[in-house]
């Protein structure tokens, strides 16, 4: 789905990622963790196009990204949840969401309402501005917002940081459908009549088909446990560990993750 | 040195470019023509030209750059009175001439500065007298762009109105900004001011780029020439060729040049402005006609002379006359200033001005008006025993001067 | 512990106005030093503080949780004078009336924020950073002609151990990791040696050891601080957790010991969930 | 020659309703002939032109009306060589003569072969006057209408004849009520009581300034301290009539000064309109704004150059040209230099400063730097007359139509397309705004375009109001920026509404202060508004902005 | 901080050391060396120096509001003006009984528009040192009662800056008005001698360059040490973050009020400084548009650097002054070129490329 091969990035003069290199299978949930500072955030925003590269290759779908812009690789189905949230603080909620309509490709004109059922918390909040809702409410309408442009890789900069722990686990829920949609029955919870039904299996067929790749960074191990089935550890800018879930084991948290 | 420098210190950008480049391209043509027929003293004149942008310093410091590095003999240039005022000090401290050909306030008379544009008595006056007289005007509004020129203008209209025996309550006067463009209240009141029952008659003093909107104001509220004439003093041929003119058809404008006026010399004079330009639609205007006279003394002083020196030309100078372009001659008078002819037109549709009255015979310029008490007892002589621009004729003292 | 270290360390040369902090270090005091008795605030009709009635003691480390949107930031910022009420009181200790201060008033009062998203001075070093925030005069005069004395050295010295940012003292800020920001913040909090701490989740973005750290730090000012902690993170929480909050729209939901409030089903179905 | 066959008809017709069978044969035989009455007026100095005209009108030719409309449209000539009179009309080259005495057309001549017969003032309204009475019965009613107010103004007793004798046939109202007005002034001079008091109760609500005057004069006592008017009850009408007339117009002064605050606004609105989008939205300060309404007054005057014969229809054309012309700049501008400074909203200031004084270079290189003279179509010229005491400048009036209907089209098109949403979430979060797949180069091209192509909108309008030249830009910048903040950043409605209260504002200090000190007024109130409003009229709200 | 003073003496020695030599040097070719030495500096080149070098000294004055504060001032011709004006009055009153209608006290402009008697606000301006006070205090009170309310109020960002522009705005129209007793539009001029010294010789003009130089030089130095003080790192966190600078317990609004203050009173200073070297002093000063090209010289010098403002004003009016001498008809091209390829090219300025250099080295 995605390669990153010997990426080098630089804040100015400083050398952030070295040689960077990384693999994420189709269908893969891939958790990427590493201490303060390491240059997670770099590395995604890379990915994304939101800084520019010294040296290096970063492919998905076997199609080179680096000469791309951001909003390319939006349209090719990279949705992008920062860390921060980087909501639009002027437009309302309803206008953060429709911001991903474009990128869609399908000419729609509504917001999916999947997006609702997933954070019904939106849905009462449509007209508020993006910059008044609480941190944790910010953070669900960034996800959303990502979901909007219905991603096949979907990038996830600590999204539970200040979410309330039931809507935290309610999001790993999420990434763990969006995910292993692919073969498997994916039920959201339905709320709704049943005009809406239609599009929304539609929408829940197409994921299926498609089940969405995560790269997710987070630091809550026990969230991470649950909903990635891969992990990276980053160090100094470097890949320096990796595996299934199950390789993860004290020693390597030892050794990169605690201070 | 193998040519003669004549500097010009024009405006080319900022907001007087408008009116000033045409006279930067007047003073190349003068000295072009000067050219052909040989240069002066034998020796091609060369023009400095520089830009002061409508910026007050600056024409200061240009002045100074055109006296000092570039030597030039001479200085034709400035346009608003406060650019004169920057000037003024420094052709005084270095020595220079500056030749200034716009109408203004008068209250000055420099030893280095030749006024060859209109004195109030050249202007303001005469077009009051024509108001008075042969439209039989009874209301007066005096509407002016706050400044000096306006400021001073209007006052000693305001006293030669009283004087005869106009009432307060028949004077309105008006004050704008530079530039003012939003004359809807103002010319309602003017016209409400009009409807009294008594001819009444605008004399406007307004300024440069205040003048289209005002007209185009004017013509829509529906004053019309015969209804509410307006007299101007700053408003030429080149400001209406920036002016729809139908709706102003027989508004006046008093001066002592127009483009119409029906001479040989005018007719010649347009044709080689024509040929300069190489656009047949130029059109020619008082301040040109007074830098073209200006031009001509200074050439003919610097011949009498026999040199460029400031001090021998501006003595040279006093006297010395030389054709205008409405048929007459224009003199160099003891007080720096000229005689002229003074012109009242109106408006036509072509943009062009019609003369409908004109002086019998030449106005002498005065510095110091006569209607102002303070200046009523000064003189300024430029010849010997008095060498003063400002001589009080009461004390017997020579004011200000620092020779 | 080095964070406990730098919190107990007076700093010679700066003054603290108020002994009352040393003498609660004795007895841990039941004096409330903050009072909210029914504060509303509202948006465009929208309650985010319904009637809000809160007390925080002397000396004591108060968590709050409560869902999304249950009005904890908006709790901070009504008492730091971000935000007016449209009704209610606020009082710090017994006398002052913080409706009546503005910002650096009630900072000056001895209440001091960290704030939900990091908010450090960018452009400026780590090391400026904290020495902008130490507690001095900081009034005009006496600023344009601070100089740093040994000891406040010391001071800036021993808050970047502590915050680990030692090595990125000459950093800008704004090149600082996210997680980093949060540490200069806090350090920033622990410069101002203030009676009140006003924490919004300080530990978001922080590994699980950091976290741990983070709450050490928050244990060891307990007593001589009173801590007001607003964090999502139940793990840190139970870590540091004396009495505890629940917020829920606007107003108090329940409060008690972390056990109580964990096993309240009316917070369990707004907060915890199954 | 279409317009001395129809005068003569009109002629004919005007004297068969004033009942003098014959007449128009009978002319040829009075007095002066008209020839001869011809070359006296060609020959008079101006100070005689007067008595020549009312010598040529004596001789009641049928060719006299054409000859002095002629006289007073300009079109007059007589040619040098052979002295002929002569009617001109502009033609290529020169100009298209007809000689007045037999309709010969002359063929094309060149100017200086003529000499124009020249009035003056006072000469023109003589004309007027005299055309008037020869014309009170002609078709139009507006020129009937012109024709009595002419007479009004002498009311001697020749006209006062005229005018009775047109009374009792005129159909049209508004020309009775001013005939009607004309007698009742004529009668308060009447020895008469009885007629006097009828008169000043006919002239109650009448908004003739004329009336008001005559009406005003009753009441003024003379240097002894008597009344002018000896009669008591006359003066108690008369102050009753004096009374009503003021109210009257003390109402449609008031509606007056709001039209002018309200057209004043317009302008400004429009000025800033645009400013509102590139600096309000996405946050640029374009110091170049002014010069892209300098574009689209220039493009008026271009298009009025390109299609000489069609004045009326050329804002149409140059409405969209402008619009067009000033928005490919502005992309121009954007892709050339704004893209480089995003995030660097204050160098923006910097490089379309140099934009600024670039172009002004341009023009003035291009076009000179005099000032360009664009012509008002008829449609825009004059006013619309409400009634004697109020009439809106028609250019004013449809400036204001237009300023809000450029408003309302602009807030569809931000609200109904999606550039609008995406205009703005570009400019509170680029990297965001990419991430979500918008395409921020295009949507910033497209809404500087936007913004910079209704600053040319704007000029066309400006155009029709004030100098077109280099400086125009300059004159509207500082004012434009004023509103747009004073509104409140970011919001159209904010631009719209300080736009009309800051000029209505003025338009109410001014009779009182000045124009100088109602301006200073305003800067201040600006001043003073803002500390109370730190964020203009319609601020943004919510916890971002706050921080 | 140790970042700060490497910062500083990299810079400042030299700069300061350069505008130390030529504070001497300019002097001497002027005065020393004879005309027909090819090192004699003209009495116009040093007097254009001058110019520049009060230029320099309000291009300073904003560097520190804008650059150092973030507080945008479109309005800093004011304090200029304001300065230029008091010591125009002075000068004016200088003149004393030489003026040409020879009145013992009235300037001419008065006597000509029919004024009476002094206005009781030209009292004192015979005295130098009252005028010097009022140089400082006009402007420095101004930018008090301004900002105080401006910055209390929380006015911020553009909202501050246009109403900077207001105030220039309306303060030009009011001294546009002749009745504000000022001399309208022709401003203060024809000045005869300061301090008793003519104006025009050329001992007079060197010793006003000199005064010009040092000025510059003392409020570089002093400004510099404001800058590194702690103030100056309070001043510029309120750039960057001017609430969270407020929860700290700073008082925001005296803090940027101290160095609007500070700045109004420099470029007073730098006008007082500018109008015996240019000999008028008038409303257009006043001009928005003036104001704003202020702004232009410390961005093309690269803001937040003291030396970029002053090398800024400088090279900005050295090309203005090259320009309209040369390329009078198209020096408005390259005027405006030259802002816009800065402005691409060279992010943080002119001194940037130097900044660069070091910042490599
Ligand atoms: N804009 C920037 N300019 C310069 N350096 C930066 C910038 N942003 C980040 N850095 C530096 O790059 C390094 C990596 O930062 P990054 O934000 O990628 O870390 P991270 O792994 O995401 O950390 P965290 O877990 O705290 O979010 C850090 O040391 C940081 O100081
Ligand atoms: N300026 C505002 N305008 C409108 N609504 C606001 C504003 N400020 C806050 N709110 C609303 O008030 C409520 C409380 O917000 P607050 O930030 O206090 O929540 P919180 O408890 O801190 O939540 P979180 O844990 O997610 O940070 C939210 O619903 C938010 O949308
Ligand atoms: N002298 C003038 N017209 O300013
Ligand atoms: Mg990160
Ligand atoms: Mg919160």
């Amino acid at each position: 789905m995605l390669s990153v091969a010997a990426l080098n990035q630089y804040y100015g003069e400083s050398h952030t990622l070295w040689d960077l290199s990384l693999d994420i299978p189709v269908g893969a949930s891939v958790a990427l963790m590493g201490r303060n500072g390491v240059g997670k955030t770099t590395l995604l925003k890379c990915i994304m196009g939101l800084l520019p590269v010294r040296s290096g290759e970063i492919r998905y779908e076997d199609r080179s990204l680096t000469a791309l812009r951001a909003e390319q690789r939006a349209e090719l189905g990279i949705g992008y949840v920062p860390q921060g949230r980087e909501i639009f603080p002027m437009l309302t909620v309803e206008e953060n969401l429709k911001t991903g309509l474009r990128a869609r490709g399908d000419k729609s004109k509504g917001i999916p309402e999947e997006i609702f059922e997933i954070f019904p918390v939106l849905k009462t909040m449509l007209r508020r501005r993006g910059g008044d809702l609480s941190g944790g409410q910010q953070q669900q309408l960034a996800i959303g917002r990502a979901l909007v442009l219905r991603p096949k890789l979907l990038i996830l900069d600590e999204p539970i940081e200040g979410i309330q722990p039931n809507i935290v686990s309610e999001i790993g829920d999420v990434i763990i459908r969006l995910n292993r949609a692919r073969g498997k029955e994916v039920h959201f919870e339905k709320r709704e009549s049943s005009v809406t039904d239609e599009i929304r299996d539609a929408i829940v067929r197409v994921n299926r088909e498609m089940g969405v790749t995560v790269l997710l960074v987070e630091q809550k191990q026990h969230f991470v446990k649950r909903v990635a089935d891969r992990f990276l550890i980053m160090d100094k800018g470097r890949i320096v560990a990796g595996g299934t879930m199950a390789e993860l084991t004290e020693d390597l948290v030892r050794r990169y993750l605690t201070v | 040195e193998d040519t003669i420098k004549v500097g010009i210190l024009h405006s080319l950008s900022g907001t007087m470019a408008i009116s000033e480049t045409t006279l930067k391209d007047t003073m190349l043509m003068l000295i072009d023509e000067q050219n052909k027929k040989g240069g002066l003293l034998g020796k091609p004149l060369e023009p400095v030209v520089v830009d002061p942008a409508s910026n007050w310093p600056l024409f200061a410091e240009k002045a100074r750059e055109l006296l000092t590095k570039d030597k030039v003999a001479a200085i034709f240039g400035c346009w608003t009175s406060v650019s004169r005022k920057s000037v003024l000090p420094v052709v005084e401290e270095l020595n220079g001439l500056l030749f200034y050909p716009v109408q203004y306030e008068g209250e000055e008379s420099s030893k280095n500065v030749f006024y060859t544009g209109a004195a109030p008595n050249q202007q303001a006056i005469p077009a009051v007298d024509y108001l008075m007289k042969e439209l039989k005007v009874k209301r007066w509004v005096l509407a002016g762009t706050d400044y000096v020129y306006p400021r001073t203008t209007n006052k000693i209209l305001e006293a030669y109105l009283k004087s005869k025996g106009v009432k307060d309550k028949d004077i309105m006067i008006n004050y704008t900004p530079f530039g003012h463009s939003d004359w809807q209240s103002i010319v309602a009141e003017i016209k409400k001011f009009g409807s009294a029952g008594k001819k009444t008659a605008v004399v406007s003093t307004i300024n440069g780029d205040a003048n289209v909107p005002f007209y185009k104001e004017l013509a829509n509220q529906g004053i019309s020439a015969e209804s509410i004439p307006v007299v101007a003093f700053s408003v030429g041929e080149e400001e209406l060729s920036g002016i729809d003119t139908k709706p102003l058809v027989g508004h006046l404008a008093a001066w002592n040049y127009f483009m119409s006026v029906d001479t040989p010399e005018n007719a010649a004079f347009i044709t080689k402005w024509h040929q300069f330009t190489k656009d047949r639609k130029r059109v020619t205007n008082d301040p040109m006609e007074a830098h073209y006279i200006g031009f001509n003394m200074w050439v003919k002083a610097v011949e009498k002379a026999g040199t460029t020196d400031p001090d021998a030309v501006s003595k040279a100078i006093i006297g010395i006359e030389v054709p205008n372009l409405t048929g007459g001659m224009a003199k160099m008078l003891p007080n720096h200033h000229i005689t002229k002819p003074v012109l009242i037109g109106e408006i036509q549709e072509d943009g062009q001005f019609q003369t409908v009255w004109q002086t019998k015979t030449l106005v002498e310029g005065d510095a110091w008006s006569d209607y102002l008490p303070e200046s009523k007892s000064i003189i300024a002589q430029w010849t010997p025993p008095i060498n003063c621009g400002n001589y009080n004729t009461k004390t017997k003292k020579c004011s200000g001067q620092k020779y | 512990m080095i964070a406990a270290k730098a919190a107990e360390a007076e700093i010679p040369g700066i003054p603290i106005r108020d002994g009352s902090v040393a003498e609660h270090r004795i007895e841990p005091a039941h004096k409330p030093i903050l009072y909210l008795e029914d504060v509303t605030v509202s948006f465009d009709g929208f309650r985010a503080l319904n009637a809000l009635t809160l007390y925080i003691d002397e000396g004591e480390l108060r968590c709050i949780i409560g869902p999304n949107g249950a009005g904890k930031s908006t709790m901070m910022d009504v008492i730091t004078g971000r935000t007016r009420p449209d009704k209610g009181t606020i009082y710090f200790g017994q006398t002052v009336d913080l409706l009546t201060l503005d910002e650096p008033a009630i900072a000056e009062a001895g209440i001091c924020r960290k704030f939900q998203k990091p908010s450090v001075f960018e452009a400026q070093t780590v090391f400026e950073n904290l020495e902008l925030a130490m507690r001095t005069d900081k009034r005009v005069w006496s600023t344009l002609f601070a100089r740093l004395t040994g000891e406040q050295l010391d001071a800036i010295h021993e808050v970047l151990e502590t915050i680990g940012l030692t090595a990125y003292r000459n950093r800008r800020a704004g090149e600082l990791s996210h997680g980093q920001k949060q540490w200069l913040e806090i350090g920033m909090l622990l410069m101002q040696r203030p009676k009140v701490l006003l924490v919004d989740e300080p530990v978001a973005g922080m590994t699980h050891q950091e976290t741990e750290r983070t709450a050490e730090l928050l244990l060891s000012l307990e007593g001589k601080h009173s801590v007001v902690v607003v964090e999502h993170d139940m793990d840190f929480v139970r870590s540091i957790a004396r009495r505890v909050t629940v917020l829920h729209e606007g107003s108090v939901l329940t409060e008690g010991r972390m056990d109580e409030v964990q096993n309240d089903p009316r917070v369990i179905e707004v907060y915890l969930g199954a | 020659m279409r317009p001395l066959i129809f005068g003569m008809g009109r002629w004919c017709i005007a004297m068969l309703i004033m009942m003098m069978p014959g007449f128009c044969q009978a002319v040829a035989d009075s007095g002066e002939s008209f020839a001869e009455a011809l070359v006296r007026l060609k020959e008079a100095p101006l100070t005689e032109l007067g008595e020549a005209v009312d010598r040529l009108a004596e001789t009641k030719d049928p060719r006299v009306v054409p000859v002095l409309r002629a006289l007073l449209d300009g079109r007059l000539y007589y040619r040098k060589d052979d002295g002929h009179v002569v009617f001109g009309d502009p033609a290529e080259d020169g100009l298209a003569i007809v000689d007045v005495l037999d309709e010969q057309a002359l063929g094309i001549v060149s100017k200086f072969e003529l000499k124009k017969i020249g009035i003056n003032n006072a000469l023109r309204t003589h004309l007027r006057e005299t055309l008037g009475r020869l014309e009170l019965a002609v078709e139009d009613p507006a020129q009937r209408l012109k024709a009595v107010e002419a007479m009004s103004k002498s009311l001697d007793d020749e006209n006062l004849e005229l005018l009775r004798a047109r009374l009792d046939v005129e159909t049209d109202a508004k020309v009775s009520e001013a005939i009607k007005t004309a007698l009742a002034l004529a009668d308060i001079s009447n020895d008469e009581k009885a007629v006097r008091i009828a008169a000043i109760n006919a002239l109650r609500g009448s908004l003739n300034p004329d009336a008001l005057n005559r009406l005003r004069q009753l009441l003024e006592k003379d240097e002894a301290g008597n009344y002018l008017e000896p009669d008591s009850d006359v003066r108690n009408s008369a102050q009753v009539a004096v009374k009503s007339i003021e109210s009257k117009l003390a109402l449609y002064g008031a509606v007056e000064t709001v039209f002018f605050g309200l057209s004043l606004g317009a302008v400004l609105v429009l000025a800033s309109i645009g400013l509102a989008i590139t600096f309000g939205v996405m946050g640029v300060i374009n110091m170049a704004h002014g010069e892209l309404m300098m574009l689209g007054a220039y493009t008026t005057y271009v298009v009025q150059q390109l299609m000489p014969g069609h004045l009326d229809i050329s804002l149409f054309v140059a409405i969209p040209a402008a619009f067009l012309l000033s928005a490919l700049v502005g992309i121009a501008i954007e892709r050339g230099i704004i893209r480089f400074l995003y995030g660097r909203p204050l160098e923006t200031l910097l490089a379309t400063f140099g934009v600024s004084l670039f172009l002004q270079q341009l023009v003035r290189t291009i076009f000179s730097p005099l000032n360009r003279s664009v012509a008002t179509p008829s449609w825009m010229s004059g006013s619309l007359e409400i009634n004697g005491a109020l009439s809106l400048t028609l250019n004013r009036f449809y400036i204001l139509l237009f300023c809000l209907l450029v408003f309302a089209a602009l807030l569809q098109v931000l609200k109904r397309s999606r550039i609008g949403l995406e205009v703005r979430a570009v400019a509170q979060n680029r990297a965001m705004a990419k991430a979500m797949g918008i395409p921020t180069e295009r949507v910033d091209a497209l809404t500087f375009g936007l913004g910079s192509g209704i600053a040319g909108v704007a000029g066309v309008a400006l155009s029709q109001l004030t100098n077109v030249g280099p400086n125009l830009g300059q004159s509207y910048i500082v004012d434009s920026f004023m509103v747009v903040v004073f509104g409140g950043v970011g919001n159209l409605w904010g631009t719209l509404i300080g736009g009309f209260s800051l000029g209505i504002a003025n338009k109410l200090l001014e009779p009182y202060a000045g124009a100088v000190l109602a301006k200073i007024l305003m800067l201040v109130f600006i001043i003073l508004f803002i500390q109370k409003r730190p964020r203009g009229l319609f601020p943004q709200k919510g916890r971002a902005a706050e921080a | 901080m140790s970042f700060s003073l490497l910062r500083k003496s990299a810079v400042d020695i030299p700069f300061l050391a350069v505008l130390a030599a030529i504070t001497l040097l300019v002097p001497l070719a002027n005065l020393a060396l004879p005309e027909s030495s090819p090192l004699h500096l003209s009495t116009y080149t040093v007097t254009l120096m001058g110019k520049y070098l009060t230029y320099a000294l309000l291009a300073l004055a904003v560097d520190l509001v804008w650059g150092y504060c973030g507080i945008l001032s479109l309005g800093h011709g004011a304090f200029f003006a304001l300065g230029g004006y008091a010591m125009g009055m002075y000068l004016m009153r200088q003149i004393g009984d030489r003026g040409v209608y020879g009145h013992p006290v009235l300037p001419d402009f008065m006597v000509f528009l029919n004024w009476k008697e002094l206005p009781w606000y030209w009292y004192g301006f015979d005295h130098f040192w009252f005028s010097l006070l009022v140089v400082a205090l006009a402007p420095g009170l101004l930018a008090y009662v301004f900002g105080w309310f401006a910055f209390r109020s929380r006015v911020t960002g553009v909202y501050l800056s246009i109403i900077t522009q207001a105030l220039t705005y309306a303060l030009m129209l009011a001294f546009f008005r002749n009745e504000m007793g000022f001399g309208g539009n022709n401003g203060l001029t024809d000045f005869k001698d300061i301090l008793g010294f003519n104006l025009q010789s050329d001992g007079t003009r060197a010793a006003l360059f000199v005064a010009s130089a040092l000025a510059l030089i003392g409020a570089y130095a002093a400004s510099r040490l404001v800058v590194e003080s702690k103030l100056g790192r309070v001043i510029a966190a309120i750039r960057d973050a001017e609430n969270r600078v407020r929860f700290l317990g700073y008082r925001v609004e005296q803090f940027k009020l101290w160095i609007f203050v500070y700045s109004a009173v420099l470029a007073g200073i730098a006008g007082a400084l500018y109008v015996p070297q240019v000999g008028i002093i008038n409303p257009s000063e006043f001009s928005p548009l003036n104001s704003l090209e202020i702004v232009i010289w410390v961005a093309v010098g690269g803001r937040g650097t003291l030396y970029g403002a002053v090398v800024g004003a400088i090279l900005v009016n050295f090309a203005k002054t090259v320009f309209t001498g040369v390329l009078p008809e198209m020096w408005l091209f390259a005027l405006g070129a030259i802002f816009i390829l800065v402005t691409l090219l060279l992010p943080q300025g002119l001194t940037g490329l130097w900044r660069r250099k070091e910042q490599a080295a």
